[in-house]
């Protein structure tokens, strides 16, 4: 706790002072050009995903500690902080949990139908949306495509 | 607030603290009271933000190639630039809160200065950014007609790219409003060790600002 | 013992091998909220009888629950919660994973209809034929807003989401009609979006796909469900109804007289003077009736609300002249001919 | 048991109406309208959230007159559904939200804790300043523009309806910020102004469920808040967040709005129950049975409830595997409910019970929140969801909950809190009358309509096939009782405003702290600062004087 000022000083202070908050920052800098370094190297992109969110965590902290004096902060404030981190982290969770294990066809985008009868047909679906599950979509389309042709 | 006319100046260089509400026991106990009332606040400001962040994972999930593209057609420059700006007016304004508290208006206030100009450069680099976004009409939902975005969900990173950034420089006016008007109150001598609970308040404010963006600039420009 | 619990919950009649486990669980669950329910009620009755304040300034002892009641307290209702919640689960499970031999059909809600499809078709609207004993998948999708498809007597319940396909399966047992409802909330005709299943004997089933099938090379009798004439090769006027009949045109809008429904009546229509909501007075002629199918929010006649979904894109140009060409059609002497079955 | 300090002198037998109270000092608008005093910001929300529940009440008549027949009976299908948007918006966000917390957790929160005032004062007003201007927004968002979305504004159908929504839209956020600061309000005050000797765990019960509301408030109602202004942005511009064709997804949208609104059921019911803790054990004279479960089951649904909003997307297209997991989180909440009712249950065990309307209220209030209750456990087992999902079973289970408990919790702490709040009692007899007839009426409106959801009939419909025609008369006949009792109620309470007997300090002989300042409390609350002894629910030795001053019985 550097309290390098005079008379003034506030005995209950708490903080850094100008110079450890000065290095705080060059910590900070350097973080986010390590941050941008990472991003051009070539890796899969979840990696790169991970690894950003990782560092912006890191630089999450040492914002939060110490130029937002949570380090020395009342504990109840901490708790308010992480809760709502908390319930962030699972709301992102359960609705992340939804998209990743639906029923494939309600999961992907299927451009707005023109007109019903392409639509309704397997074969209006576009390429890589995901198949439909096996024996249900093959051929069947044809038939009904050219009945929709009125 | 108080107006600092009625306030005495003291022998230190700073006017009195103004008195405690009545409701408080003890200024500590105010004190408190006012940091944690800040701290509640910022925690609904993250929750604000969780649903941007939450719709950027579900479209990134279900759009990679154009988020990866579009990222691409991003200003790293501009946005490296903005990420720098903003941590360093973070600086500032954690240093300004040191010196309030050490009863030093006046470096506080050219520290404040600072970063109000920092956010200023801020929202200008955002501008320019936004005056490319217009011009190549990479914009969202219908107004989309860029053709650089071959993977289908442009628009929709868009969308959440203006929202998130928009709604985070709405957050960085607010800031800089909060931060001029401690700033005219440290120009006037009002904070001490006794009493800086504003200058902490306002600069809790402007770091989650710092926080968001933080968040935002990997998420948007790098992957 | 199940038909009496059924009349007593009001619970529409068991045509499905789902309706059965749901209605089981039903009853399991309902017995234990009212018998608990009751109990709880007897319970605070009894204690206001015994413990009825007897002195203005009666003192009470100071009681607190033993560790045993609080173990009670949770673990009882608990064991039964998570007991629903595991039958509850299991079905659901089996609700929404079709058997791989399941029969499709795709659903599609728009506003405010139905309409349903076979792989090899054909295509109806409004009543959905399927085989009794032969479990069924659907593929539901939406046109424009967020429908949801209800059979109660089947208990199953499906969102029709636009843009993309949700599936629930069933295996109807009895040969019936039973009720299609939307369930969710979908504009002004919200609670008339009705449809029809229609459970048919498997045999009877594959005699009428295979004679609809055959009939699909003019598909026009799927609709002549709907109308009730065929005309293969029909006049444009003709066309033109039987593509406002698919489209729901007629709903909303009357052609066999000039009383207004949802929307203005289509009988003496063209060239009529009509007034608008913005008080300017227009004659209803070609560009405009077009155009009121493909903008219809911007020039509404006076005394109607802007309700009416948009047909850019939903109609071709062809096919958008042709309804023009019906609405001329219509002309208050020449009624009785030009409606037909047209409504319902 | 030692006399609380503040009780300088008991009041005499015959009770005074005392000179100086909040409810003088100052008499003119500007004394109201600019008041820091939270017992005054409390009544000015009494105000405001019983002009919403006029308002709603007369759209609910409305809805219930046009169901009485199944064709079109009074009002045209867009009309109708209007009607239920509002009714479902007004209801919801200008009078149940609102209703106990702001009102009473205003008017008790700092007197219970020995506190002069809420922590910030100023913020407490701009509150009701916010809550006002919102509400005023959405209500004439909502007649002139007319939206028909049903308070849920579910996309798509809300992004390109033809009615104007924004507003409405906007007047919801608005009116979040009011709640947020509220919540925010309430957590800093018991977290700093507690007086000596209330210890977190001598906190009376209802603080205990203010808190865990205001945690809710103050973590939920941001989401909601974003969540319109994605609504309203994509209905002007078309930004297709939520609108697939554009690419958005409309799944998104629901777990976003739910993730607010189903913690807002509990924003409502949870003080209710708060109140319910606190009467009981007035009426009952009698210690509160198992007081640290009811305090932690508060956090624990407060903690709990968030994330059980999955149970409204059963049929909606979410993955089997989130149903699941939300089914089985519901069952928890059950749980919390189902040992706050035993403990209360427990807490007659033994006691000296009055029966007066609060009890009444706390009778209905039981069976509406066990019946209530355990069919939302039902709902929440996946596989019955199925069939009842958006139809009158969900109705009738939510106005079971939202309306039986939360207004039962409402009127149980209108008439308890009644004398300490305007210095005057209200005649039993009628309140009785009219507590029956509400639970009457109540049960008569609601229980056809789970029947009704049994048989399959969809919420939100303006015509219904005539087989559901009986019960829907049923329901309508109930509706119309239950107006009536709340004639009643507003009829007598008014009158005893103004001439109701001299209630004096301590009419009901509550041990609660409340009721240690005089009967209305002077603007100031305490002269210094009190030092609670004892626990606020301890009846093992009632001092005489304070029973003897006994209500109407």
């Amino acid at each position: 706790m550097a309290s390098t000022s005079s008379a003034g000083a506030p005995a209950h202070s708490h903080g850094f002072g100008p110079g450890k908050l000065f290095l705080n920052w060059l910590v900070l800098v350097c973080l986010t050009f390590s941050t941008f370094g990472v991003s051009q190297i070539p890796m899969p992109v979840n990696y790169h995903l991970a690894a950003a969110l990782c560092i912006a965590v890191v630089k999450l902290s040492l914002v939060v500690l110490f130029f937002m004096h949570l380090w020395w902060g009342e504990g109840i404030n901490r708790i308010v902080f992480v809760t709502s981190f908390l319930f962030l982290f699972l709301l992102m969770f359960f609705v992340m949990a939804d998209v990743g294990t639906r029923f494939t066809l309600s999961n992907s985008r299927i451009p707005p139908p023109p007109k019903i009868d392409q639509t309704l047909m397997p074969t209006g679906m576009p390429p890589g949306m995901g198949t439909v599950p096996q024996g249900h979509s093959e051929g069947s389309g044809a038939s009904s495509g050219e009945a929709g042709k009125r | 607030m108080q107006s600092s006319a009625a306030r005495k100046m003291t022998a230190e260089g700073w006017l009195e603290p103004p008195p405690v509400p009545h409701h408080y026991e003890s200024e500590e106990n105010h004190k408190h009271a006012l940091r944690l009332g800040m701290w509640l606040f910022l925690g609904t400001e993250v929750l604000l933000f969780a649903g941007i962040f939450v719709g950027y994972f579900v479209f990134r999930t279900y759009f990679p190639e154009a988020f990866e593209q579009a990222g691409r057609h991003l200003s790293l420059f501009w946005g490296t630039a903005n990420t720098l700006v903003l941590l360093t007016s973070s600086l500032t304004v954690a240093t300004a809160h040191y010196y309030a508290e050490h009863g030093k208006n006046r470096n506080a206030f050219w520290l404040l200065t600072a970063s109000i100009t920092m956010g200023g450069m801020f929202l200008c680099i955002k501008g320019i950014e936004y005056h490319d976004k217009f011009v190549e009409l990479a914009l969202p939902g219908k107004f989309f007609h860029f053709n650089e975005i071959t993977a289908p969900g442009g628009p929709i990173f868009y969308v959440v790219y203006f929202f998130a950034t928009g709604l985070h420089a709405l957050h960085v006016i607010v800031g800089m409003s909060l931060l001029t008007w401690v700033a005219v109150r440290c120009w006037r001598k009002e904070f001490s060790p006794q009493y800086y609970a504003p200058v902490e308040n306002a600069g809790l404010y402007w770091h989650l600002v710092d926080l968001v963006w933080i968040f935002l600039y990997p998420l948007l420009y790098l992957v | 013992m199940n038909e009496l619990m059924r009349r007593m919950l009001f619970l529409p009649e068991q045509a499905s091998t789902f309706a059965l486990d749901v209605d089981r669980l039903h009853y399991f669950v309902i017995t234990v909220t009212m018998v608990a329910s009751a109990a709880v009620a007897m319970v605070a009755i009894g204690f206001f009888w015994k413990y009825r304040r007897r002195r203005e300034n009666q003192a009470t002892p100071f009681i607190a629950p033993t560790a045993m009641f609080e173990v009670l307290a949770i673990s009882v209702p608990l064991a039964f919660f998570l007991l629903w919640f595991a039958i509850g689960f299991r079905d659901f499970v089996k609700v929404s994973s079709p058997p791989p031999d399941a029969m499709d059909v795709y659903v599609q809600g728009k506003q405010w209809m139905w309409k349903f499809a076979y792989p090899e078709g054909p295509n109806s609207l409004g009543v959905l034929h399927v085989p009794a004993n032969r479990p069924v998948r659907l593929l539901i999708t939406s046109r424009d807003v967020i429908h949801s498809f209800f059979v109660p007597a089947f208990r199953i319940k499906m969102d029709a989401l636009p843009g993309r396909y949700t599936e629930i399966w069933f295996t109807a047992t009895k040969a019936g009609r039973y009720q299609i409802l939307c369930t969710e909330y979908c504009g002004a005709q919200h609670s008339k979006m009705w449809g029809e299943v229609v459970v048919m004997a498997p045999e009877a089933f594959d005699e009428w796909i295979k004679e609809q099938q055959r009939g699909l090379v003019s598909r026009q009798d799927v609709l002549a469900d709907e109308i009730g004439q065929v005309s293969p090769q029909g006049s444009l006027t003709q066309w033109g109804k039987q593509v406002a009949v698919a489209q729901g045109c007629l709903r909303c809008h009357n052609v066999d007289t000039r009383e207004p429904s949802t929307g203005p009546s289509w009988v003496d229509l063209y060239q009529q003077t009509t007034k608008l909501t913005d008080g300017r007075e227009i004659i209803a002629d070609e560009a405009y009736l077009t155009e009121s199918m493909m903008e219809p929010t911007v020039k509404v006649v006076a005394g109607y609300q802007p309700l009416m979904p948009n047909y850019q894109g939903k109609l071709s140009g062809p096919e958008a002249a042709a309804i023009v060409e019906y609405i001329k059609s219509l002309r208050s002497d020449r009624t009785a001919q030009a409606i037909g079955g047209a409504e319902q | 048991m030692t006399a609380p300090i503040t009780t300088t002198a008991l009041p005499p037998s015959e009770p005074v109406f005392p000179k100086k109270s909040y409810l003088n000092d100052g008499t003119t608008i500007r004394s109201w309208l600019l008041t820091h005093d939270h017992k005054r910001i409390g009544l000015l929300y009494l105000v405001g959230s019983i002009f919403g529940l006029f308002l709603g009440g007369i759209f609910a008549m409305v809805i219930r007159l046009e169901l009485l027949t199944p064709g079109p009976t009074i009002i045209e299908a867009l009309t109708y559904n209007r009607m239920f948007t509002l009714h479902g918006l007004v209801m919801i966000f200008i009078f149940m939200i609102p209703v106990i917390p702001s009102v009473f957790g205003n008017f008790f929160l700092p007197i219970m804790l020995g506190a002069k005032d809420v922590a910030f004062p100023k913020w407490n007003l701009t509150s009701w300043y916010i809550y006002m201007f919102g509400s005023a927004l959405m209500l004439w968002g909502l007649i002139t523009g007319g939206a028909d979305t049903g308070w849920t504004f579910y996309a798509p159908y809300s992004t390109t309806t033809t009615t104007n929504i924004t507003p409405v839209l906007l007047g919801v956020f608005i009116i979040g910020f009011s709640s947020i600061l509220t919540g925010l309000n309430f957590i800093v005050t018991i977290h700093t102004l507690r007086a000596p000797g209330v210890t977190w765990f001598k906190m009376p019960l209802f603080i205990w469920a203010v808190y865990a509301t205001s945690i809710i408030q103050v973590l939920a109602t941001p989401v909601l808040g974003l969540t319109t202004l994605l609504v309203s942005a994509e209905h002007t511009f078309g930004f297709g967040f939520f609108d697939p064709a554009r690419g958005g997804d409309p799944i998104l949208f629901q777990h976003l709005f739910w993730f607010y609104s189903h913690p807002a059921v509990y924003i409502m019911v949870l003080p209710s129950m708060g109140v319910i803790s606190e009467v009981i054990c007035a009426v009952a004279r009698k210690n509160i049975f198992g007081y640290k479960m009811i305090a932690m089951s508060s956090l624990g649904i407060a903690f709990v409830g968030f994330f059980a909003w999955g149970h409204h997307l059963f049929t909606s297209g979410q993955s089997p595997f989130d149903a699941g997991a939300f089914a089985a989180i519901s069952m928890l909440v059950g749980i919390f409910t189902a040992i706050k009712v035993f403990n209360w249950v427990g807490t007659l065990y033994k006691g000296a019970i009055a029966f007066t309307a609060p009890f009444a209220y706390i009778c209905g209030f039981l069976f509406f929140l066990v019946f209530g209750g355990m069919t939302g456990v039902a709902l929440a087992t996946v596989s019955l969801d199925v069939h009842w999902q958006d139809t009158y079973f969900v109705v009738a289970h939510f106005h079971f909950i939202m309306v039986g408990a939360v207004i039962m919790g409402f009127l149980a702490a209108l008439h308890y809190w009644f004398p300490k709040m305007f210095g005057r009692k209200y005649p039993e007899n009628w309140a009785l009358l009219a507590a029956g007839l509400i639970v009457l009426g109540f049960n008569a409106t609601f229980i056809p309509q789970f029947l009704l959801g049994n048989a399959g009939m969809p919420r939100r419909y303006y015509e219904y096939p005539e087989r559901f025609t009986s019960l829907n008369v049923a329901s309508t006949a109930g509706a119309s009782l239950l107006a009536f009792g709340f004639i009643i109620i507003a009829i007598y309470l008014a009158i005893s405003l103004k001439y109701g007997e001299v209630a004096g300090r301590n009419p009901w002989g509550s041990r609660g702290y409340e009721w240690d300042v005089p009967s209305p409390p002077p603007t100031e609350n305490f002269d210094a600062v009190p030092v609670f002894t004892r626990g606020p629910h301890e009846y093992q030795d009632v001092p005489e004087e304070l029973a003897k001053v006994g209500h109407a019985i």
